[in-house]
């Protein structure tokens, strides 16, 4: 087994995009096909990565847990009083991340597929989206906090480009609101970085470090350092710690998103287009689930036991409110954003019940509403494809014009409402089921946002159905007329190629999710235990 | 006697020059002029300077204002119009300006004249004391010959050629012009 | 005895008379004649300075000179108002304003 | 201890459930090419094979099961297997025996359909689920096939999917469907929470952790398993609110009858047969999970059920959706028969009155198919429907005639049907444990005997309506409704029979004899007999079936009607108890208000905040612009102004005037003289 397997995963795509930039612009064919090769060879990479990788051997704060662990010291600086600067080019897989690389190169496989008829500068894009993958890539497997802060903004730039440029019509706002978000989290996540950095020191070298898995152990802090649990200090009134989780959780709830910071989502989701919406709603929001389970949790266990129960709450809002947004929405693919926060919300409540089953269920449900969301919006822009709309009112009776795209549609829509048998509905049950059980454990969550959790998923099924009816059921009758109905063609060969893996994958999660929860379980044991201390 | 002849000569110079700036005529600004420099040749012999007051009558006004008459007739028929009508802004922007930069100066001047009256330079009162100014009796035709070709020499010839220069330069700006 | 403070007097009431000749008239012969005025002012002071030097007698020498470069002076000035005239048909000061910025 | 080798009746069980699962993939992917429905039919008919060779097996032995680990979450291991015992295989055979009858039926009656391909992929989705509900051995399993069923009957109802009302009606099912899936959901999560596993025959065998010590005794404060009182109270009404959704039970019955929509077929075998009667089985399975106030829950919802959807029907035109109340009060029915503990008495009802509600449904499909027919021939403008335009049927089509009797006498609680033992049995078990609990409880069963009046009576009103009375469009003598064909008939024939009594006992009057009961009666508990009840019950019941059948046959073939139809009664029976009018007025419009108002907060507020952040930032960037501009850059360029402007002032002395430029000359040389006069002094 090559050592440095990872490596080549997360730097493949930037290979790709330093060879797209000798090809000439004019070959316009060239890049996808160098995308796609590169798309394939990393999902065949991240595919046998997730079949050499050893589920029983995952942990979280042990660095011998880890696999396919890259470690090399990468930046010494001797700055004197202040000690060495240690940065550590440190990557390694656990079972909290390994399915999200395999997440990744398959979500981003799919959106080179949706990116086939991109016009516009398509050397520019290609190499945009291969940046994208790289960073997005290096943030699920970096265990350095700087070289994971290094790849969460690096993750930004192509984004707000990719919306900017070959967005819709108000892509600017879009972009500009996006990358400002985000921006906002990740400026004070990187004081906190700072503030650890000064707290934490390696044990092995006696230098203060970046290493993530060094601040998770309480016996690496210095004494009286800002971030030790011992010390206890205060800043601005309130304990360093929980500040410091606070912060981090922000900056991560930003992406998943948390229902008062969501506005970025369906602006982004809407004006983007079509394969960044499926990166966006597929790995984007994950990172910020992935960051709460690796960071907030693992770094500050303790305040996150303190906070459980807003996190919770939170959570209980998201689902609700997005649901119930998601209901009055007349635009599809905004209909489809404002059912991503409720889905996200899921993962919300499934992390703060800080129990086994409701943190797998939230690792689960990200998985899979990372398949769902990204066939969702695929479809959404398939529609949008054919005739430059996607207002619900405007369509009716698409099943007897499309039925083999309506089958997708339906099946996706049932898939996302919790319907057994897909991935989703394991993923909500079990957050559920972990969030009931929270009260009997520990205590965290009361009984109560359980109960209101699962009224998500009865307003979920409310709005998929209702649009479902309203769009594609009942007699043919489009706002376009004779025109629409000639330009909505049928789902493509090409389209039928994306769609069907995809929900096949969802399916498949739905009645295996042993082949998820296997290599995911052992690490949320490990973080559960972490946090809860059983 | 000497005093009152003195401030004769004095105020009629001052006083003809006076009227002369405020006067219209040309011409008769021209003659009073005249009467200026007369009286400023008296005033040089009171200050024992015969031979300068002889020389003031004899160039400037068998000169100088001859030759401002002749300039004055010669000039054509639209000059003299214009000379008389020149005056049609007599009392135009700057006048006060004028007045009041004059003004200013023969207070400055007089205030230094009787300030260096009051404590002389000192080369002045050693002179004096020395008893090396010049006397009534002095021959001072004799001496200024004298002193012009010794003392003086190359300033003297540099005046003549200087002169020579001006003739020929006056001569060469007023001759006409063959083609215009 | 006439003091020297008597001719300085006068010769100031000449110069500021010939000044303001030079700087209010608007005719340029008599703005020469103003010009004469302060020549003589000073010609005035010469010579009465010239009483307290017996042995170069360097006073009324250059009372001489300026006598005469005043005559050639005026020979020149008169031939450029002269010219003057005829180019700008003109002979007010206020009128020749090449020199205007 | 399960066992983990596959004998054969698990592997005939196991394939009985596979097998549709087959058919419909097998469908789906043909597409177009499987319309003749054939692979369908065919594996119904093995699956069919499969469950009586199980049944066979099982029955009355000790139930076996088998389960394989399926995925690990935390430290909980689920799994996925079978558990046949005598209920599972009861029912595998009942689902089995209802659908491929129905299958047959749907071969004529669906013909020409340009649809027909997705009718028996999702018919056969439907068995799968269906039958996968009855053999699962966790709950967790279940709810899995519980969704399903749901999903298959959203399908089928909006199969029609053209039709307005067929897919608003599908999405009304399956949405009140999804409120009691989250009660079986949560019932599952306390279940998990409080005992760790979901394994039926773990909680509720006869060693399981819920039926040796019940509820009410267990310490206030719960230990890993056991369960608080609480919430095992909680625990039990959750279930029971999975189960009043999908088997209609009141306040959530009203999808039922929109689900009429769909294909009569779909009706017969989904909203009559199976399906609805799930939830049943899913009390049945659960059943020591609840304490008394639960059972009294139950007992009084079913009652209620029962008399709501028997007075709904009354008033009703249209011929299927009289039959869906009718079975929603016979589902009622089964709920008491739950309630008051006797569920096997509740399960015999389940499944006689399957047999005779599918044949109901499937004759009144013949009746709709004849006339449509005819409607489609004649061109007609009618609702094929409306019994209102149905009359004097009975001569045209006599043998559906005969199918229809049965069944009705059956529902009715005739002597010598089927229904007469379960439902007569249920009644007078109804009487003992009203005995049993206080005075108040007599109510119970003194409504189902009115219930039962009523029913009779709607029965046989739609009786003398469709085929004695006077026909009404049909009047012209040219207009024939031709007999239903003979793969209609046949099924229906076999399920007249079925709808007897020689099947269940050789004692046509007597319950007590009924083979079925004996073989689930060894798990039930049982109510102390009240003789005297056993005979004065059933012939009570008789009578006043006769008593509504002259009564029908008075006001509806002789035309001796008595009452008005603006009675506030009649309307309040016809419009369903405006209980569609209420909960749109007081749930689905409220909800979507809310969710306009969301978005309005959601834009103006939520995002407005965030916008209004932005422009506060720019305003503020403004005013730093504007500072920047004016005063720091303004300070710069009043240098530069200044000396422009000195420079274009001192540009005014320039005249030209030689004059002036000497009078400045002068000028300072006198300030120069004056600095000197001053200095010096």
């Amino acid at each position: 087994m090559n050592p440095h397997l990872l490596t080549i995963l997360i730097f493949l795509p930037l290979a790709a995009a330093t060879s797209m930039l000798l090809v000439p612009s004019a070959k316009k064919a060239a890049y996808k096909y160098m995308a796609l090769t590169t798309g394939l060879l990393q999902l065949v990479l991240s595919g046998a990565m997730y079949h050499l990788f050893h589920p029983k051997g995952a942990g979280i704060t042990d660095e011998r847990l880890y696999q396919f662990v890259d470690h090399v010291p990468w930046i010494r600086l001797d700055m004197g009083s202040l000690g060495r600067l240690e940065i550590d080019y440190f990557i390694g897989v656990d079972g909290l991340s390994m399915p999200f690389l395999f997440l990744t190169s398959l979500v981003m496989l799919i959106a080179i597929g949706a990116s086939w008829h991109v016009q516009k500068r398509v050397k520019g894009y290609f190499i945009l989206l291969m940046v994208l993958d790289m960073a997005v890539m290096g943030v699920f497997s970096a265990l350095d906090f700087f070289l994971f802060y290094i790849f969460y903004e690096l993750m930004l730039l192509p984004l707000y480009f990719l919306i900017g440029i070959w967005g819709g019509a108000r892509r600017e706002y879009a972009a500009i609101k996006f990358f400002l978000y985000t921006l906002f989290g990740s400026v004070f996540m990187l004081l906190i970085i700072v503030g650890l950095y000064f707290s934490v020191i390696n044990p092995e070298t006696g230098a203060h470090t970046f290493n993530m898995l060094h601040m998770m152990d309480a016996a690496n802090y210095v004494p009286d350092s800002l971030f030790s649990a011992i010390a206890q200090r205060e800043l601005f009134g309130m304990p360093a710690r929980l500040l410091g989780f606070i912060v981090l959780f922000i900056a991560f709830a930003i992406k998943v998103p948390i229902v008062p910071l969501h506005t970025w989502l369906p602006d982004a989701h809407v004006e983007a287009p079509t394969p960044v919406s499926i990166i966006l709603a597929g790995i984007l929001l994950k990172i910020g689930g992935y960051g709460i389970l690796r960071v907030c949790l693992s770094i500050f266990p303790d305040a996150a036991l303190q906070s459980a129960w807003w996190l919770g709450l939170i959570g209980v809002v998201s689902i609700t409110y997005g649901a119930l947004v998601a209901l009055a929405q007349r635009d599809l693919k905004r209909m489809i954003a404002y059912s991503s926060v409720s889905h996200m919300g899921f993962v919300l409540l499934g992390i703060a019940s800080l129990t086994a089953a409701g943190t797998a269920g939230a690792v689960f449900q990200m998985i899979s509403h990372g398949f769902l969301s990204a066939a969702l919006f695929f479809l959404v822009g398939m529609l949008y494809d054919r005739v430059h709309d996607r207002d619900i009112y405007h369509f009716r009776g698409l099943a007897s014009l499309m039925p083999r795209f309506t089958v997708f549609v339906a099946i996706a829509f049932f898939a996302s409402l919790g319907l057994p048998g897909f991935s989703a509905f394991i993923g909500e049950a079990f957050v559920i089921i972990g969030a009931f059980n929270a009260e009997s454990i520990h205590g965290l969550l009361p009984r109560w946002m359980a109960i209101s959790g699962s009224v998500g998923i009865l307003l979920s099924a409310a709005y998929f159905l209702w649009t479902l009816q309203r769009m594609f059921f009942g007699q043919p009758r489009l706002k376009g007329g004779v025109e629409w109905a000639a330009a909505l063609s049928d789902a493509s060969p090409r389209e039928t190629l994306i769609m069907v893996p995809m929900l096949a994958l969802a399916f498949l999660l739905g009645i295996y999710p042993a082949l998820a929860l296997d290599n995911i379980n052992a690490s949320v044991l490990a973080l559960v235990e972490l946090v809860t201390g059983n | 006697m000497e005093t009152i002849v003195f401030y004769g000569f004095a105020t009629t110079a001052v006083g003809s020059a006076l009227l002369l700036v405020s006067m219209r005529n040309i011409a008769r600004a021209l003659f009073l002029f005249f009467i200026v420099l007369f009286s400023v040749a008296g005033l040089y012999l009171f200050a024992l300077a015969d031979f300068v007051a002889i020389t003031q009558i004899l160039i400037y006004v068998g000169g100088v204002l001859v030759l401002l008459l002749f300039a004055f007739m010669l000039s054509n028929k639209e000059l003299l119009q214009q000379l008389h009508s020149g005056t049609s802004h007599f009392f135009a922007l700057p006048v006060w300006q004028a007045l009041l930069i004059a003004a200013s100066f023969l207070a400055i001047l007089v205030y230094t004249a009787i300030q260096g009256g009051t404590d002389e330079p000192a080369w002045i009162t050693a002179s004096k004391m020395a008893g090396t100014a010049i006397h009534p009796t002095d021959n001072t035709v004799e001496q200024i010959g004298l002193q012009i070709m010794t003392q003086y020499l190359l300033p003297f010839e540099v005046v003549s050629v200087l002169l020579m220069m001006a003739l020929i330069g006056a001569a060469h700006l007023t001759r006409k012009e063959e083609t215009p | 005895m006439i003091t020297l403070t008597h001719f300085l007097v006068v010769g100031a009431c000449l110069f500021s008379t010939g000044l303001y000749a030079v700087l209010s008239r608007r005719n340029a012969l008599l703005v020469l004649v103003g010009i004469e005025l302060m020549i003589n002012a000073a010609i005035v002071n010469l010579v009465a300075f010239g009483r307290y030097d017996k042995s170069l007698y360097g006073g009324q020498v250059f009372a001489l000179f300026a006598i005469v470069l005043a005559a050639a002076a005026v020979a020149v000035a008169l031939a450029i108002i002269l010219n003057v005239y005829k180019f700008y048909k003109s002979v007010n000061p206020e009128d020749i304003s090449n020199l205007k910025d | 201890m399960p066992a983990y080798t596959l004998t054969y009746p698990l592997l005939a069980a196991l394939s009985a459930v596979l097998l549709p699962f087959a058919a419909f993939l097998l469908t789906a992917v043909l597409g177009k090419k499987a319309k003749h429905g054939t692979i369908s039919i065919v594996a119904i008919s093995l699956s069919l094979l499969a469950a009586g060779y199980a049944f066979t097996q099982v029955w009355g032995n000790t139930p076996i099961h088998i389960q394989w680990h399926w995925f690990t979450i935390g430290r909980h291991a689920f799994h996925v297997g079978l558990l046949l015992d005598n209920m599972a295989v009861l029912m595998l055979v009942l689902v089995c025996l209802i659908a491929l009858p129905v299958h047959c039926y749907s071969i004529a009656y669906m013909r020409g359909d340009p649809g027909i391909h997705r009718y028996w992929a999702y018919l056969s989705l439907f068995c799968f689920a269906m039958l996968g509900l009855v053999v699962a051995d966790n709950l967790l399993l279940m709810y899995i096939c519980w969704e399903l069923v749901g999903f298959a009957s959203y399908l089928l109802i909006g199969f029609w999917y053209t039709r307005d009302a067929a897919v608003q009606a599908n999405k009304k099912a399956f949405i009140v469907n999804r409120i009691g899936d989250i009660g079986f959901l949560l019932g599952i999560a306390i279940l998990h929470s409080s005992f760790g596993t979901l394994d039926i025959q773990a909680l509720f065998g006869p060693q399981g952790l819920l039926t040796a010590p019940m509820g009410a005794d267990t310490p206030a404060i719960a230990a890993e398993g056991t369960i608080t009182s609480g919430w095992l109270t909680v625990a039990g009404l959750a279930f029971f609110l999975g189960t009043m959704a999908k088997s209609a039970q009141f306040p959530l019955h009203v999808w039922l009858p929109d689900a009429m929509e769909g294909p009569t077929s779909v009706s017969s075998l989904i909203h009559a047969a199976t399906m609805v009667a799930a939830g049943v089985f899913l009390l049945a399975r659960v059943f020591p999970i609840f304490d008394d106030t639960t059972l009294l829950v139950i007992t009084t919802t079913g009652t209620v059920t029962a008399f709501a959807a028997a007075y709904f029907a009354l008033a009703q035109y249209d011929i299927k959706k009289i039959l869906a109340f009718s079975t929603i009060s016979q589902l009622g029915f089964m709920m008491v028969g739950i309630g008051i503990g006797m569920y096997h008495v509740a399960l015999f009802h389940l499944v006689t009155h399957a047999f005779f509600k599918c044949l109901l449904f499937l004759s009144a499909g013949a009746i709709i198919h004849g006339m449509q027919h005819a409607k489609e021939k004649h061109q007609l403008d009618i609702d094929p429907q409306d019994i209102r335009h149905m009359g004097g049927l009975r001569r045209h089509m006599p043998l559906t005639f005969t199918t229809m009797l049965i069944a009705s006498l059956a529902l009715a609680g005739f002597p010598f049907t089927a229904g007469y033992l379960s439902k007569d049995a249920l009644l007078v078990h109804a009487f003992e444990w009203a005995a049993l609990h206080g005075e108040a409880a007599i109510a119970i069963p003194l409504v189902l005997v009115i219930v039962s009046i009523l029913t009779s009576f709607y029965i046989f009103r739609l009786l003398a309506k469709v085929f004695f009375a006077r026909p009404s469009v049909l009047a012209n003598n040219d207009i024939h409704i031709h007999e239903a064909s003979r793969w209609m008939l046949a099924p229906m024939a076999f399920l007249a029979f079925c709808s007897l009594f020689p099947i269940f006992t050789f004692h046509p009057l007597n319950d007590g004899q009924v083979w079925l009961l004996h073989g689930l009666v060894a798990e039930a508990p049982t109510l102390p007999p009240l003789r005297p009840l056993h005979i004065l019950v059933p012939a009570l019941a008789t009578a006043a079936t006769l008593v509504m059948a002259t009564l029908a046959w008075r006001w509806y073939v002789n035309g001796h009607y008595p009452i008005r139809t603006k009675g506030v009664l009649y309307r309040l029976s016809e419009r369903q108890g405006y209980l569609n009018e209420l909960y749109d007025a007081i749930i689905v419009r409220p909800l979507l208000k809310l969710s306009l108002l969301l978005l309005w907060i959601d834009h103006h507020v939520v995002d407005g905040a965030i916008n209004g952040m932005a422009t506060a930032g720019r305003s503020l960037a403004g005013i730093a612009a504007w500072i920047d501009y004016h005063l720091v850059d303004g300070l710069i360029r009043l240098v530069g102004n200044l000396a422009w402007g000195a420079g274009h002032v001192l540009r005014r002395s320039q005249t030209g005037r030689v004059q002036q430029y000497v009078a400045l000359v002068f000028f300072i040389v006198l300030v120069i003289l004056l600095y000197h006069i001053f200095a010096q002094a």
